[in-house]
């Protein structure tokens, strides 16, 4: 993909910061809110695809590579089945919630009609849902990385 | 340990087993009737095909597509319509399943 | 009767990605027929969940009220993101077709047949 | 209409026509026969799990094991894209 | 002996957590990547063992074993809302043959893949593919059936196109990926309807709930057509010599297993999410048994004879094999077919012995046949039977282990497959002679099959191009002495398996009434 005009570009890294800032929202409020991992991963990994698209994918490959990215990915699965084994390993079986119901760490049980302001509630809930966002993120952009990529790289090789 | 009863009769490998190694007992003691006159590399070893020139080696090897001709060119309408249906089409493949999913269904609801 | 237009239209779209996948030639129209297919599917999902006078199952702020079913959206969550995979991969599948074949007809990439 | 596209209409079709029936049969939209599974969770999702988004709560808690296996279709496809436009040795 | 409550859990667990980390590890270097892969591999291997023995010691027949393990919590709850996993002998015994399948696929391609790159890449996907297979044969779940379901075929597809720079490749890879997607997508259509109607999705609720209403008719429709297309039944069977033939053999190797998993789901769906109604048709004033039973028949008998005669003139040599795995899988199916019609009488349960114990003969006898398939290739670089010639002289281990999987997947006497086809003869003969007159007629001509490619790679004069070939590396060697070595021990004690691993397997298919007592008997 080639680099866009300097319009679109600078549209872009006025929006980014936004779109950017929505996703982590999402991510950080989904067990309060509409929305978790997957869906603020999406929409931060179209922010990045939205880049992508502006400056071109030789000037996004340089940024970041989609090794750096597979890894960032690796660890957000890790992270993942990681919480799963921690319940195991605290609460006696595979996925349990083994924070649930203690005072210090997302450990409150929330009542009816309680507000946005309950974060500090859901066990591990929170937690899976960073780990799945940052995968989710790193997954999706390095999908549309690698394709932009190799379809540019293709019509430059035919020329 | 060795027996399947299937129902109506009954399997042991032993007794296959046991065949075969007094098939090889027999293919031995034949063997030992054999010429003993044979000598490696004389004459003796050549092929005689009624004097006509040997052909090379490569040559002589059946390839896999000449192999059951015989079968093959008898079959022949079978293999056309068997032919004619692999047509390495996707959409085709798709198109099976419809056609066996439209039969299942019609002799399932009726 | 009349209630059950959601469902049809359901049927229908998981028609129109058949129909894309059985009769239209180009890859990418094959492509998009399975996108339609698993949509009429992940519709019919949220369609079964649904309660008349219903409110979105979040006590976060809620008014209080029946709820619609939640299960139906996770399970429709799950397979939207196994679509976005099955969708990625066949389109690079499709990029290298082109690159080998230089045609996205679908009758004419059949190098595998007999 | 060549032959192929004659045979797949009328398969097409009768696919179609049985579709479109069981649309009908379908209890009415918004009328539910049986909720008890997803009453369960409306009902427990903030003693047991803690949140109050019930969808998280089926996600992340109740299936929990079906979003590992989400997130492993995606890793699996992110893997899979990767290996596909990989470098080959002799370009 | 007493295992962990978690074992099932960390069967599937394992590998995935294996998969992650072998993206990390390969960074470092790359024999420890592969001696990792091994390691995964072997411990659950391991535990697979572990459970098995487990649930075939504690069976009995009349009281078939589950193991049933929930995720999230320690009790199951009624309505059953959390993901359970259902295991019983049946789901063991494919879970046995697919981690064999795999381990060997893993130790085979130390040396086979040696020279390709993404090789981090390749071995994640095969644990991935691993971790789906496994996780379609434990689960009693649905949704989380079509959830792995997906997983294996997503990592099949990217595994078929490994090879990218050949163009046929690509295209299997693509076939595939179509195919597979839309069976799953009618297969999640149809976990749709039934969950509309009963508001569950654990199979043992489900087979509790289901009153064979019309939709349940076009769920079961839905479920057993799409199964039975990633199973590979004839006339929808065409994805799979291009894929077979196309992938590299190890990954062929796993993709039998794959093929497997889905001919397990056929199963589960016919006798245990139906089984209320399939298994005991006296309820009914239609025996609906008969019906599907006779439906599969004949698709079964097609798929023999299609698959035999279409190996018979093929001349590349894995699309050969792949024909022949086409008519085994018909095999399978008209045992199935079989028990299903004959459903109570002796006969029928003899029917379902055979096919369950044919799943694992063909697993094997296929298996190693890909096996020296990718063998040759490796030594010769050549797929075409009509290039080959005069092999036998240079590749003598590899002769004597083509001479085994030859005679032992055209069900000759003293190997395994031949246990297995006798049990479907026979029973197929007391439904009707002429189901088993067509398949022992093509099992004699899958055997002429196999001759003509013994014939043509390996025998015959030197041919000079093939001067410089030598016997593959020890560690492909060992591999493929693996799978001789069970064949051989199958084929010898036919009755310790059958007695031991299948009937226990049958029990548990058959006896459903058990299963919806033992899962939900707790709660």
């Amino acid at each position: 993909m080639t680099e866009m005009s300097k319009i679109v570009r600078t549209i872009t890294a006025i929006a980014f910061p936004f779109s950017m800032i929505y996703g982590l929202y999402v991510i950080a409020h989904g067990h309060l809110t509409p929305g978790g991992g997957f869906q603020g991963g999406a929409v931060v990994a179209s922010a990045c695809a939205m880049v992508l698209v502006a400056f071109g994918s030789k000037w996004t490959l340089d940024k970041i590579k989609e090794k750096r990215l597979s890894v960032f990915e690796s660890i957000g699965a890790i992270a993942f089945i990681g919480l799963a084994f921690f319940g195991l390993i605290f609460g006696a079986v595979f996925f349990n919630n083994f924070l649930v119901g203690n005072d210090y760490l997302f450990g409150i049980i929330p009542v009816v009609g309680s507000g946005l302001a309950d974060i500090n509630t859901a066990g591990v809930i929170p937690l899976m849902n960073f780990a799945v966002g940052l995968k989710v993120i790193a997954g999706l952009f390095a999908i549309v990385l690698v394709m932009a990529y190799a379809t540019t790289n293709y019509k430059e090789g035919k020329k | 340990m060795f027996t399947i009863e299937t129902g109506s009769g009954f399997w042991t490998p032993l007794v296959w087993v046991i065949a075969i190694v007094v098939a090889f007992l027999v293919m031995y003691i034949l063997r030992m009737f054999g010429n003993k006159t044979y000598k490696k590399d004389t004459e003796q070893v050549k092929s005689f095909l009624s004097g006509n020139p040997e052909y090379p080696k490569e040559k002589m090897h059946i390839k896999a597509s000449n192999l059951y001709w015989g079968f093959t060119k008898s079959m022949e309408g079978f293999y056309k319509l068997l032919c004619k249906m692999h047509t390495g089409n996707a959409s085709d493949y798709v198109l099976w399943f419809v056609i066996i999913l439209a039969i299942f269904l019609l002799i399932e609801v009726m | 009767m009349i209630y059950n237009i959601p469902f049809i239209a359901v049927v229908c779209l998981i028609l129109i990605g058949l129909y894309a996948l059985v009769f239209k030639r180009n890859l990418i129209k094959m492509v998009i027929g399975i996108t339609l297919i698993e949509s009429g599917v992940n519709l019919f999902l949220i369609t079964l969940g649904y309660r008349k006078g219903s409110i979105a199952p979040i006590y976060t702020s809620s008014p209080g009220g029946i709820m619609a079913l939640p299960i139906p959206q996770a399970l429709t969550l799950t397979s939207i993101v196994i679509g976005v995979a099955v969708l990625a991969l066949m389109l690079s599948l499709v990029i290298h077709i082109y690159r080998h074949y230089g045609t996205l007809d679908v009758r004419k990439v059949r190098r595998l047949k007999e | 209409m060549s032959k192929r596209n004659l045979v797949a209409a009328v398969f097409f079709s009768i696919v179609a026509v049985i579709f479109i029936f069981s649309a009908l049969l379908m209890h009415p939209f918004g009328v539910l026969d049986e909720s008890d599974m997803d009453d369960y969770v409306i009902e427990n999702t903030q003693e047991e799990t803690g949140a109050n988004n019930g969808v998280t709560s089926v996600v992340f808690d109740y299936r929990g094991f079906d979003t590992l296996g989400e997130a492993t279709v995606l890793f699996t496809a992110v893997a899979g894209v990767i290996m596909i436009f990989r470098r080959l040795k002799n370009d | 002996m007493n295992i962990p409550a978690y074992t099932p859990a960390l069967i599937v667990a394992v590998p995935l957590l294996g998969a992650f980390l072998t993206l990390l590890i390969s960074r470092i270097n790359d024999k420890l990547r592969n001696i990792f892969v091994i390691l995964v591999l072997g411990l659950n291997s391991l535990l697979v063992g572990l459970l098995a023995f487990n649930i075939f010691t504690k069976s009995t027949p009349d009281s078939p074993f589950i193991y049933t393990y929930i995720f999230g919590a320690k009790d199951v709850t009624l309505p059953v809302v959390r993901i359970l996993f259902e295991v019983d002998a049946m789901s063991i015994f494919m879970a046995i043959i697919a981690s064999i399948l795999v381990f060997v696929a893993v130790i085979y391609s130390w040396s086979f893949m040696k020279e390709n790159t993404g090789l981090d890449k390749y071995y994640t996907l095969l644990l991935l593919l691993t971790a789906g297979m496994l996780g379609m044969m434990l689960t009693g779940d649905m949704f989380n059936f079509f959830v792995f379901l997906e997983i294996t075929s997503i990592a099949s597809c990217a595994l078929i196109a490994f090879w990218t720079n050949k163009a046929e490749s690509v295209e299997a890879a693509f076939k595939y990926i179509v195919i597979s997607a839309i069976g799953a997508l009618f297969v999640l259509f149809a976990i749709a309807l039934l969950y509309g109607q009963y508001d569950a999705l654990n199979i043992a609720v489900l087979s509790n709930a289901i009153q064979y209403t019309f939709l349940d008719k076009i769920a079961l429709v839905l479920l057993i057509v799409a199964l039975a297309m990633k199973a590979g039944i004839v006339p929808m069977h065409m994805w799979l010599p291009d894929s077979y033939g196309r992938a590299p053999s190890t990954v062929t190797l796993a993709l039998v297993g794959a093929t497997l998993a889905s001919l397990y789901g056929v199963l589960r769906v016919i006798f245990t999410l139906y089984g209320n109604i399939l298994l005991e048709p006296a309820k009914f004033d239609i025996p609906v048994n008969m019906f599907i039973g006779w439906l599969i028949i004949p698709l079964a008998v097609i798929s023999i004879i299609v698959g035999v005669i279409m190996a018979l003139r093929q001349t590349d040599f894995k699309r050969l094999i792949a024909f022949a795995a086409v008519a085994e899988i018909g095999y399978m199916f008209l045992a199935i077919g079989t028990g299903l019609a004959a459903m109570g009488t002796a006969y029928g349960r003899t029917a379902l012995e055979g096919g369950i114990f044919h799943i694992i003969n063909d697993a094997l006898d296929v298996g190693l046949l890909f096996l020296v398939a990718g063998a040759i290739y490796y030594a010769t670089k050549e797929w075409s039977l009509d290039e080959m010639g005069g092999l036998a002289r240079n590749m003598k281990y590899t002769t004597i282990f083509f001479i085994i999987g030859l005679l032992a997947v055209a069900g000759m006497p003293p190997f395994n497959g031949f246990a297995s086809k006798l049990l479907i003869y026979e029973s197929t003969y007391q439904l009707n002679p002429i189901l088993a007159i067509v398949a022992i007629l093509c099992s004699i001509l899958l055997l002429a099959t196999f001759v003509k490619v013994f014939h043509s790679a390996f025998m015959g004069p030197k041919l000079p191009k093939f001067k410089d070939v030598k016997e593959v590396p020890k560690s492909m060697l060992f591999a493929m002495g693996i799978l001789v070595c069970i064949i051989i021990f199958f084929g010898l004690f036919p009755n310790l398996v059958l007695e031991n691993i299948v009937r226990p397997a049958a029990d548990a298919l058959l006896s459903n009434a058990q299963y919806l007592s033992m899962v939900l008997g707790g709660a």
